[in-house]
């Protein structure tokens, strides 16, 4: 068995979960995956990106440590506020369908 | 992947175009990570280089509270905006089922590990200027530890008074402009500290940055503005959230 | 490094390939949360095996951390996606 | 040698796990796979020689965003009664997929 370098491993993992969570966000139907695959995607984006810093020498880059750091914490955020957006329009399109039962005409 | 027709579809389906699409970006993206060229250049000798004038030994933490400060500053503010984003958005009237009280398991969990979440919290926000952890780490265990409390029910949030919680959010984002704008007062640029002062104001702004996203996480996780004392049915005992998120 | 504690993590890794069966295929929602907990387990002893395999002293905070959190998200499915009703039989009838 | 053999099978169960949160039909088992993807991106920080991050993504990955998307499944799901829907058929579904 050959030596894989693990700048070459983690990289390409990296690249493919981007990928992947890009086919989730387009190709999913669901909300709430759809925000798993943007957070799939979102973690390539970091494992590329430490994979960099890692792999450019003796020295590790700590500048892109700190902004996957940010990146994490504010994805976190992020996930937290589309999911309570998901959840809001999911409940109003229930209300909405109420309604619609209550008055005879029902959607769909 | 024959459903019936109410249901809508779920997962990932077959789809070639786009399929052969993300192939192809695959293709291009690893082909131009591993397409020989010019080795990447780092900044990490320039951190090194400049790490005794920035006041922590740490090197994360100095790139992120000193050299590259304006990032977490931003940061903080988009936490920030957030809660609000999830405060304004209007309640509806569809309410899940009320969730039971707690039982004697989860009550002593909870007992149990929050005073360890928080004085985990309290070590790595120590531990974070000479080595990893640090203001988002610490502030991430606090979230923790309020997402806890809010999942039991806890009768600690009960005694949580609401304006309270509005300045403990605040408390992070304004402290980081109020250390900003005193640096500029002081004759130097927006947010520059240098090494004797640039201790006391990172170790600062890392505990007041740790509060407030550990209680923006919690809010968050709560999902809506937490009802003040007025509203409740019976206002004597009402949470500041009520557990019917 | 030290290699032996370094293979020793990586059995305990392919372990953990192995309990993501039990999620895929779990007949009810407690069995997978439960693999995903023996996930939580598993890596707090990874992480320590490498903080001693590579000499990171650090790494064991880390495993700290993950043990104290990944308590979370167990509660949470116990107090917000299990509504477990008692079935007359006596069993606990397993539904989300 | 058992370095390289650590990061590949890492990698790989990365992989297959993404593959597998997006492609499962049910999303309760999608959002316990994700819990578990958190947790092994922890794992890789640690490799990458980067503890900042695999502190942040041990509390953050395993158990807040656990927690949120459990939160939210239910009350997306929670209230639908006449949904309920037993593994067994999602089972069949998952075979014939």
């Amino acid at each position: 068995m050959t030596m894989l370098s693990p700048s070459l491993i983690y990289g390409l993992t990296g690249l493919l979960l981007f990928v992947m969570g890009l086919a989730g966000l387009l190709g999913c139907a669901e909300l709430l995956r759809k925000i798993l695959a943007t957070n799939i995607m979102a973690s390539g984006i970091f494992l590329f990106l430490i994979t960099i810093a890692h792999g450019s020498g003796t020295l590790i880059d700590p500048v892109p440590q700190a902004m996957v750091l940010t990146g994490i914490v504010v994805s976190v955020s992020s996930t937290a506020v589309a999911l309570a957006l998901a959840c809001h329009v999911q409940e109003a399109a229930r209300r909405h369908d109420l309604l619609q039962k209550k008055r005879g005409t029902v959607r769909r | 992947m024959t459903k019936g027709p109410s249901k809508t579809a779920s997962a990932l389906k077959r789809q070639w175009p786009l399929a052969l699409l993300l192939v192809l970006l695959f293709t291009a993206l690893a082909w131009a990570y591993l397409a020989p060229g010019p080795a990447a250049v780092g900044l990490a000798a320039q951190v090194d280089a400049s790490l005794t004038a920035s006041g922590v030994s740490s090197r994360v933490t100095a790139v992120l509270l000193n050299f590259r400060a304006y990032d977490t500053l931003l940061e903080c503010f988009v936490i920030f905006l957030g809660v609000m984003v999830v405060w304004s958005l209007r309640p509806t009237t569809v309410t899940a089922p009320r969730q039971p009280q707690a039982g004697a398991i989860l009550s002593s969990l909870e007992r149990l590990l929050v005073p360890l979440m928080v004085l985990v919290a309290g070590y790595l926000l120590w531990a974070g200027s000479n080595q990893a952890g640090g203001a988002f780490q610490a502030g991430a265990i606090l979230g923790g530890a309020g997402v806890l409390l809010l999942l039991d029910s806890s009768p600690l949030l009960a005694r949580l008074p609401k304006g309270g919680l509005v300045w403990g959010i605040c408390l992070g984002p304004f402290y980081f402009l109020v250390v900003a704008v005193a640096a500029m007062l002081r004759g130097r640029h927006f947010l520059e500290y240098r090494a004797p002062e640039a201790t006391l104001a990172i170790v600062t702004l890392e505990a007041t940055a740790a509060f407030s996203i550990g209680l923006c996480l919690a809010t968050l996780f709560a999902g809506r503005q937490p009802q003040g004392k007025s509203r409740g049915e019976n206002s004597a005992h009402s949470p500041a959230w009520e557990e019917d998120s | 490094m030290n290699t032996f504690y370094v293979s020793l993590a990586l059995i305990l890794l392919l372990s953990v390939a192995a309990g993501l069966l039990r999620i895929l295929r779990g007949p009810t929602a407690a069995d997978r949360m439960m693999a995903a907990q023996l996930f939580g387990t598993c890596g707090v002893a990874i992480l320590l095996l490498l903080a001693r395999g590579f000499d990171a002293l650090i790494v064991e905070d880390v495993a700290l951390v993950f043990a104290l959190l990944a308590a979370l998200s167990t509660v949470a499915f116990v107090r917000r996606a299990w509504t477990g009703k008692i079935t007359p039989k006596g069993r606990r009838h397993d539904h989300r | 040698m058992v370095v390289n053999a650590f990061d590949i099978c890492l990698c790989l169960t990365l992989a297959w796990l993404a593959w597998q949160v997006l492609r499962s039909h049910d999303l309760f088992k999608a959002v316990v796979l994700f819990i578990s993807f958190g947790m092994l991106m922890a794992l890789s920080w640690v490799r990458l020689q980067a503890p900042d991050l695999a502190l942040a993504e041990a509390a953050i990955g395993s158990g807040l965003t656990g927690a949120l998307f459990l939160s939210a499944l239910q009350r997306v799901t929670g209230n639908k009664r006449g949904e309920r829907r037993l593994d067994r058929n999602e089972e069949r579904h998952d075979k014939r997929a």
